[in-house]
């Protein structure tokens, strides 16, 4: 049965995989990207079910931050197009 | 399946011009590798991969891209020999393999060595409980220290070539509409 | 008295998230925790936006109701998402969002944005604008049952 | 205990759903907010449901802290994450496809309607 939800989360990993490949957009690559990160942690964490290693849960929470940090900052960067920007100008 | 994701992403990178788009393709491309890795257990190098792959590398590139332009120029000419001699190298790999022993064979050399001696005496000689990172850490600890001092200069080369921060120019930068693949 | 919770709070959390009870390291997530608490004061983190302890006991009846929210609205992205003839509505609208604090109209966006099909796509003061799947997601955020709710759980109720 | 294991294993398929739902939308929809809708329909309801169904297997240890955890790291970062993208896209000035805009309600009733104007429909 978690092998059914393994296979269920590779299916959709393909598919996301697809848009980051077509995606007419560089946002669409993004969203996807990102996409492809929470299945990354889902895929994870039901594997350490299936596999009797339930402790993969703390690398998937690893995952999850990285995967924050990376996301945000290609967006940033895309914005600002710098990552050092301060946000305190925009306010101003 | 997850390998031919990676083999169709790796393609994706190689035949797209808008940099932007190989950044996130990269990003991608650690995630499903870290994935594999993953798959056949080896959980610290996952995580070592989706750590620098995904995390550091996504923001360094990102650090280099700010100095250069965001669309990557065709190649101006076939490159013929280049492309041969990476298959043929690749070709003599994968005829290497064939003399390799089969994976986690016991009789191998690789298995009688030091590997029973670690197994053993690690835990009583270091008191450390984790079989690798007694060997990476004591064991080895001199080469390790030697790895790191080369990891460390590197990243503080990278600081120093990032440090020197060119103003961009108006219009240096193309918005980042995405050509496509292609 | 906020700074003693918050740090009993991270104690906790590192505990949980450890799960051995060894001296050595109980006293380690001990020492960590206080240096965390050391610095977190230095830079002024602790404060009524970054720890809102007055909110908890109202966030115990927000959260059902969001959860709530979320499978109603999830649903309804998952119908339009397959139905055979693909006749979605996409709506831009923007909505005033009546919190009074920074802290709760950023509560009242993320909401938008976490139920899925509306997605809060700009701040500007306190109208938001919001980007909705369909034409009835929209309609019901202008509305303001939504708005009204989060009004409430800032105000702790 | 029973009912449990089959409660668990309808919430593990529920998520396993609304995740193939999820991916199946981001290939269907037509631009990228729309398609954003679709990608937090797994962030919410997939994860949400999957990690339900393990906590259940998981019982009453360590183990389903850290599936809290890690769920509620979805769901705080899931809509900054949104958010951005979409502030970002439309920044860059990419232009959603609308069956109609009702970004202009607001102006009609002046620049600073009262909070009680508000759920007019224009």
């Amino acid at each position: 049965m978690f092998a059914a939800a393994v296979l269920a989360v590779i299916a959709a990993l393909v598919l996301v995989v697809v848009r980051v490949l077509k995606g007419p957009t560089l946002f669409d690559r993004v969203l996807a990207g990102n996409t492809v990160g929470t299945l990354a942690i889902i895929l994870l964490t039901v594997l350490g079910f299936l596999n009797g290693r339930p402790e993969w849960i703390d690398i998937a929470l690893t995952y999850g931050v990285l995967n924050l940090i990376g996301t945000l900052a290609i967006l940033k960067f895309v914005r600002h197009g710098d990552l050092a920007h301060d946000a305190g100008e925009d306010r101003a | 399946m997850l390998l031919t994701l990676l083999v169709v992403v790796t393609i994706a990178i190689v035949r797209m011009r808008n940099l932007f788009g190989v950044i996130v393709l990269a990003g991608v491309y650690s995630f499903l590798m870290a994935s594999v890795l993953i798959v056949y257990d080896a959980v610290d190098v996952a995580m070592t991969e989706a750590a620098v792959g995904a995390g550091v590398s996504t923001v360094l590139l990102l650090a280099a891209l700010h100095l250069t332009k965001t669309m990557e120029y065709p190649q101006p000419r076939p490159a013929a020999i280049p492309l041969l001699v990476a298959v043929g190298v690749g070709a003599a790999l994968v005829w290497a393999t064939y003399d390799l022993p089969a994976f986690g064979l016991a009789e191998t050399p690789i298995n009688q060595h030091v590997v029973p001696y670690y197994l053993q005496n690690s835990l009583k000689e270091t008191m450390v409980g984790n079989l690798v990172a007694a060997i990476l850490a004591d064991y080895r600890g001199f080469d390790t220290l030697g790895e790191t001092t080369v990891v460390f200069t590197a990243g503080i080369g990278v600081l120093l070539l990032l440090k020197g921060r060119i103003p961009t120019r108006a219009g240096s930068r193309t918005p980042p509409r995405d050509g496509g693949t292609a | 008295m906020r700074v003693i919770s918050f740090g009993v709070i991270l104690y906790l959390f590192w505990l949980a998230l450890s799960g051995y009870f060894k001296p050595f390291l109980l006293i380690g997530g001990l020492l960590s925790t206080l240096f965390v608490l050391y610095t977190a004061r230095r830079m002024k983190l602790i404060d009524a936006e970054s720890y809102p302890a007055h909110l908890f006991p109202a966030a115990s009846t927000y959260w059902p109701w969001l959860l709530w929210e979320i499978i109603k609205a999830g649903w309804a992205v998952t119908k339009a998402v397959l139905r055979p003839k693909l006749d979605i509505t996409p709506t831009m609208t923007r909505v005033i969002a009546t919190q009074t604090t920074p802290a709760g109209i950023a509560t009242y966006g993320n909401s938008i944005t976490l139920t899925p099909g509306t997605i809060t796509t700009g701040v500007d003061g306190n109208i938001l604008t919001v980007h909705a799947l369909e034409r009835g997601g929209a309609v019901d955020l202008e509305e303001g049952g939504m708005d009204a709710r989060v009004s409430r759980f800032e105000k702790g109720g | 205990m029973i009912l449990l294991d089959a409660a668990s294993w309808l919430l593990i398929l529920a998520g396993c759903f609304f995740i193939l739902v999820g991916a199946f939308g981001l290939l269907r929809l037509p631009d990228v907010f729309t398609r954003a809708h679709s990608a937090s329909l797994i962030d919410t309801l997939g994860a949400g449901f999957l990690f339900a169904g393990l906590m259940i297997q998981a019982g009453f240890t360590q183990v389903t802290l850290k599936l809290l955890f890690v769920l509620l790291l979805l769901f705080f970062t899931g809509p900054v994450i949104t958010h951005a993208l979409a502030q970002a896209a439309l920044q860059i000035g990419l232009k959603p496809k609308l069956a109609e805009d009702r970004r202009g309600r607001l102006d009609e009733a002046g620049t600073a309607p009262a909070p009680d104007g508000q759920g007019r429909p224009s």
